[in-house]
């Protein structure tokens, strides 16, 4: 048992940080840094200087053109980019649609869509949540019907991040009515710029255009985009899930934003008044914790000697956290919160700030993050999930 | 002891409910937002109904009510989320008839009543946050005429009044000034808020003022007590509405083959969120019954009273958007417009995490309502 | 609308308060102020005082011999009470089967059982709860079978508070198994000094003897002892749990313990640490709130003009009260609130404290009221009601 | 970085673990509580088992080993609440074996290592609540000889004791003795502890002592941190127990016709708790694994570490005798004894409010696991 990196791990820690340091452009991470809008130029930016280097699909394994790392060096890559102000990974295509095309897809299809998503060309696209299904995702209605070579999809699809700037969409449709919900799923590629694709745009309780609705109507997609199986998408998807691991606890992000709720909290005078600072301290013990919970689960994953199926405790934490530093910014800014300047989130704005520019995003970050502790399966159904582990 | 409303109150609350119901729908507040924060329309609708001298002698064109009925109308425009700061206008009222010379009542009361002039605290100052103690605007007297210079922040409508009540500093102590918009050296830089409302950066420079009075930061707590009470009131409207919601959603969405209202887990959530309604609604009772208490019981009474506001208001918001889940953080939903007023007003007037160092400061051997 | 009290209520007040200065023992007001041990003979000292006056059965109408107090009378003499230092009134005869058997006793009854309560003479139990049967009431097993002019009982009750002192025992017990649990169910009235009754101690947590376990062994029971009709027991308990109403909050308790959290809090020098000054802050606040909700309810059955029927409210914000007073006490106390000396809790204990006298019955405090979110129908069960009056 | 136990720190475990289930049910525990809280013949077998010598160097017939070993240890001792004070043999040794001149190390570790010497903190005085910094203690040299005056709180087993560690303050500077229960002027009251084991008030009168080390307040707060260690793991093992016993019960006791474990608000209460479990874990060997750290870090991540497990013992602690109901508050229940302890540890060493205020004071302008 050992708290401390291996030397081999610190050297990667330092290749990590320097690459980065290297290559990270600076207009981006002030933008993270400092909470302003990032463009989908930004993302993608960023997303193909990732791709050229061969890690925007960091946690894939070599044999599919990925690094080939283990559990520490994901978590150190990890770390060392959110540190350093680079903008999250949109997990769509290399976090999410990947390992579900590589288990599963067959090997055309995996030459056909893994390097579009290697090379972070394509924008895909999560297409899982309908209007009907909320936590309750396995009562979806999407249909699609098998007609020759084609499926024909009709339905919709909500909640769809950045969909506006997506070029294919995975999505879970129903093939089938028989038995329970689940077996009648499955999983399907679908191009966006299909006919009878249409994104409308849901604005959030911040003003942004986040997410998104996606309709399908009569919409044709060649057999050839099903993933394994008719009616096993539901076990795909399963798999997927399992994918999201410990990066659902966001802890290198919450590292980062506690050190800017203590920027800010120093500089609007806050800091030293103990009030205040206490709850800085009680949120900063609460990241360790996390941190904490999260090495142990990287370190039950390197090793295989034990596993930490306490996926649920990661995802409730790490959501309250980022809801918890968001909130102790607002906080920090008192009345200076008040204040809705939408058009001072763009770098670069020229307007006057009310009372300092950091103050502009504080309220529309915290009216964001309540969408962390619902999306993801809600912190509800989470409890749900931690209770069956240890009460059955 | 006696806690219920009497007819002519009840009738008051009838009265503005129906006008919030029929004359303030979402949508027209929806528009009001989108044009900027504030409709002086909707505010002269307000004065109509009498509400603007609701704290104006009747000898000035007023009501001559009380802060039980402020709390029955400021309940109803919260229920409404009325963006115009009816709020303001007690506490320009409040303090003017409490403070102000006779001559400079009689020049304003009478306007303020008929919704002619809206008057609004310019308190804010960059350094000062919640602090009422701390002002770096300052004034200075030559013969007769007064001059402030300085700069406020965050004052409501601040670019739609017609003038500001400025506390300044004169020879190290706080005085309280009038000021009117058109003044010479005053500008104003208006925005929007986080809630939908308006407020502007207001920047005085050797403007002409009337004094108030020199006892400034006594008026100054008056006032912000005075809004304290009203705010508590706003939320319990707020939150009222945020529970309608929130159960009628439950009641309705289905998930898993049941209705949300059916899971016992988010049961007991509801009830935690009751019991923060019925507490909040109880000390805004508090708040409003001690607003005519001398100074330092007064000022006790505001702590506390917003602290349990502060608290509820965070409470019962933030849950009301986790039991809507995706819907209820979506501009389209009024749910999320409700927190956003909610946690707008929690920023009001101070913060529960600034109230509870005020009550941690005033408290006393004793304990209780009277104490 | 009016916080202030009318100059009737002031002077009913005021003639409390001189009556109370005057007959409450300085020996037991000292007891109560320091939460020393009160004895059976305390207890009972004081409820025949007031037994004398006619106050034992505060809350009694006129027709019975009580005083016929409106709602705001009896809280006043609540509160002058308990801010004085006495008792609380063992609420088992005056305030619980009292009421039952005025409403459903026959003339003969109330004849019989009324006087003796009224005196502070007879001291009764509470036969509720059963080992099967904790929130779910309606589940107990005690029989009763009518075998002429006699029922004879058989069963358990359990949670009996001071029974070891009880002369008589009021039961609900099974008398019917058919159709719903609540339906078979009879109120009866036992004397404890009946063969076959017996009763064994039980120790809680803190060490001390409060609660019992009371068994029936073919304990033979007049008929004339049954309340009512025979089976409707279920209804008759009911309306015993209607009267608790605002005194399930102890909120004058709980302004009194606040009074010690603060002087507790000086002695031990953490009054002037803003950290430990803001808890008892946010106590103070809450104990202010409950106060204005239990007014408000006062208020409300004194016009008739609104109801409140927030009696779930006042039992969970009431008992939590009461357990975090505790809480703060035994944190004041620090280190000194491990030491555990039980005799130190006996009135004129001649042995060392260790560290101050006040300290002694701290964490015992803190350990004995845990119950008070359990008992009473337990906060879970209470939260069950409120969501009902809320959601349906 | 590397979380996995060796399969020698697993033996070590399976060996405690054993003595614990078979040596110690709760029957010899609640005999030894009746009989004053303390059994030396439980020492014994401690000592028996290696564990007294855990930290003491093999040259002194101990078994050298370090804090993981030592969580391991405390863990399991906590899993039976046993009631002999291990984690003061840990601080003891690892003070005297760091700070003390060779011929004391001599004198003491292997007597500790064997057993046949309890050595015990004295640290807690009237004025000092949790504060290390304060000692009224004296301390007088003559010659050769040293002599302590003073009188210390709640030290843990101390009529039992063989000697002490004593803080004492000489010239304005603390530092730090051994004083030996026998020596002329101690003398020591012992009671019993909320949780059922023993302590004493200890004061001394010219008392013969031994210097450790001038640099007392360093060499104390290594020996509180070393006691926090200790704490926190001993906590883990309660908290598992609780858990273990809420989980059974809930599964078997039925109301309304069903399980507890069929509510679904008491499921989320359960997984509530749960979060709290692994986060003290999570903390408990963070704290070990920081024990050898430098003094600056090794504070800070102790404050932090039992801070979190304040958090997680009370909230695990009071909502386990919720859970459980009327059995939950009886001294018949193992349940109610769980929930002692955990209210003990967290008294123990600064509760989660003065441990927040360590956290508080030490904050840097980075954060994490290695900040």
């Amino acid at each position: 048992m050992d708290l401390a990196f291996t030397p081999e791990e610190q050297k990667f820690r330092e290749e990590i940080r320097g690459w980065v340091r290297e290559n990270l452009p600076k207009e981006i991470s002030d933008k993270v840094h400092n909470a302003l809008r990032l463009t989908r130029d930004d993302l993608q930016r960023w997303a193909k200087i990732l791709g050229k280097k061969g890690w925007l699909g960091y946690g894939w394994p070599k044999q599919f053109g990925g690094p080939g790392w283990n559990a520490i060096q994901k978590h150190l890559f990890e770390e060392e980019t959110a540190l350093a102000g680079a903008p999250r990974i949109i997990p769509f295509g290399p976090v999410m649609v990947a390992p579900v095309i590589m288990a599963f897809g067959n090997q055309e299809q995996q030459q056909r869509f893994l390097p579009g998503i290697a090379s972070g060309e394509v924008w895909w696209s999560q297409g899982y949540s309908e209007p009907g299904s909320g936590s309750d995702l396995a009562s979806l209605k999407t249909r699609a019907e098998r007609k020759g070579d084609k499926y024909i999809v009709n339905g919709q699809k909500t909640w769809t991040t950045l969909a506006q700037h997506g070029d294919w969409i995975f999505c879970l449709v129903r093939t089938g009515t028989d038995g329970k919900p689940q077996t009648g799923i499955s999983f399907l590629l679908i191009d966006m710029k299909s006919p009878g694709v249409s994104v409308r745009p849901i604005i959030m309780l911040d003003g942004e255009h986040e997410v998104n609705e996606v309709f399908f109507d009569n919409v044709e997609v060649p057999a050839e985009n099903l993933i394994g199986e008719e009616n096993k998408g539901w076990t795909y998807a399963k798999h997927l899930l399992s994918h999201e691991r410990t990066n659902i606890a966001d802890v290198n992000r919450a590292k980062r934003e506690l050190e800017r709720v203590k920027r800010i909290a120093k500089a609007e005078g806050v800091y030293e008044d103990r009030r205040f600072r206490d709850e800085i301290a009680k949120l900063e013990v609460d990241v360790v914790a996390l941190e904490m919970l999260v090495l142990r689960v990287l370190s039950a994953e390197k090793s295989g000697k034990n596993s930490l199926d306490i996926a649920g405790l990661l995802k409730i934490k790490g959501s309250e956290i980022q809801q918890r530093y968001s909130e102790l910014m607002m906080l920090a800014a008192g009345p200076y919160a008040i204040p809705f300047l939408p058009e001072a989130m763009d770098a670069g704005w020229q307007g006057e700030f009310v009372g300092a520019s950091y103050l502009a995003p504080l309220a529309s970050t915290y009216f964001n993050l309540r969408k962390t502790t619902i999306y993801g399966g809600s912190n509800e159904v989470q409890r749900n999930i931690v209770a069956q582990t240890v009460l059955g | 002891m006696d806690f219920d409303f009497s007819d002519d109150q009840q009738s008051l609350r009838d009265a503005v409910r129906k006008w919030v119901d029929k004359g303030y729908d979402f949508e027209r507040r929806r528009k009001a937002v989108k044009a900027g924060g504030f409709d002086r329309a909707a505010y002269g609708e307000l004065a109509d109904l009498g509400l603007a001298g609701l704290y104006i002698a009747e000898d000035h064109g007023g009501m001559g009510m009380g802060p039980v009925e402020a709390m029955v109308v400021m309940e109803e425009l919260g229920r409404g989320m009325v963006l115009e700061p009816l709020g303001q206008t007690l506490i320009a009222s409040g303090l003017l008839a409490g403070y102000a010379p006779a001559a400079l009542q009689s020049a304003w009361l009478p306007r303020i009543a008929g919704g002619a002039a809206l008057v609004v605290l310019a308190q804010v100052e960059r350094k000062a946050r919640y602090r009422l103690d701390v002002c770096a605007t300052t004034a200075a007297q030559s013969g007769n005429t007064w001059t402030v210079s300085g700069a406020k922040s965050i004052v409501p409508a601040g670019d739609q009044a017609d003038a500001f009540l400025v506390p300044a500093t004169v020879k190290g102590r706080i005085a309280m000034f009038l000021v009117e918009r058109s003044a010479a050296g005053v500008t104003a830089r208006g925005y929007g808020t986080q809630a939908g409302g308006r407020a502007a950066e207001v920047s005085f420079k050797d403007s002409p003022a009337s004094l108030v009075t020199e006892d400034g930061l006594a008026a100054l707590e008056h006032g912000v007590d005075i809004g304290i009470a009203a705010t508590c009131a706003e939320g319990v409207g707020v939150i009222d509405k945020t529970m309608d919601v929130t159960v009628e959603y439950m009641n309705t969405r289905k998930q898993f083959g049941a209705t949300l209202a059916s899971f016992q887990a988010l049961r007991h959530r509801v009830a935690d969120m009751k019991m923060q309604q019925e507490l909040a609604r109880s000390m805004s009772y508090y708040a409003s019954l001690k607003l005519n208490a001398p100074a330092p019981e007064r000022r006790s009474a505001m702590a506390r009273a917003k602290y349990q506001l502060g608290v509820a208001m965070r409470f019962v918001g933030q849950n009301s958007v986790q039991l809507h889940g995706g819907i209820g953080v979506t501009d389209e939903y009024i749910g999320s417009h409700y927190f956003k007023k909610l946690t707008e007003l929690e920023l009001s007037f101070g913060d529960s995490l600034h109230q509870l160092g005020e009550v941690s400061e005033r408290m006393q051997d004793t304990a209780g309502v009277f104490a």
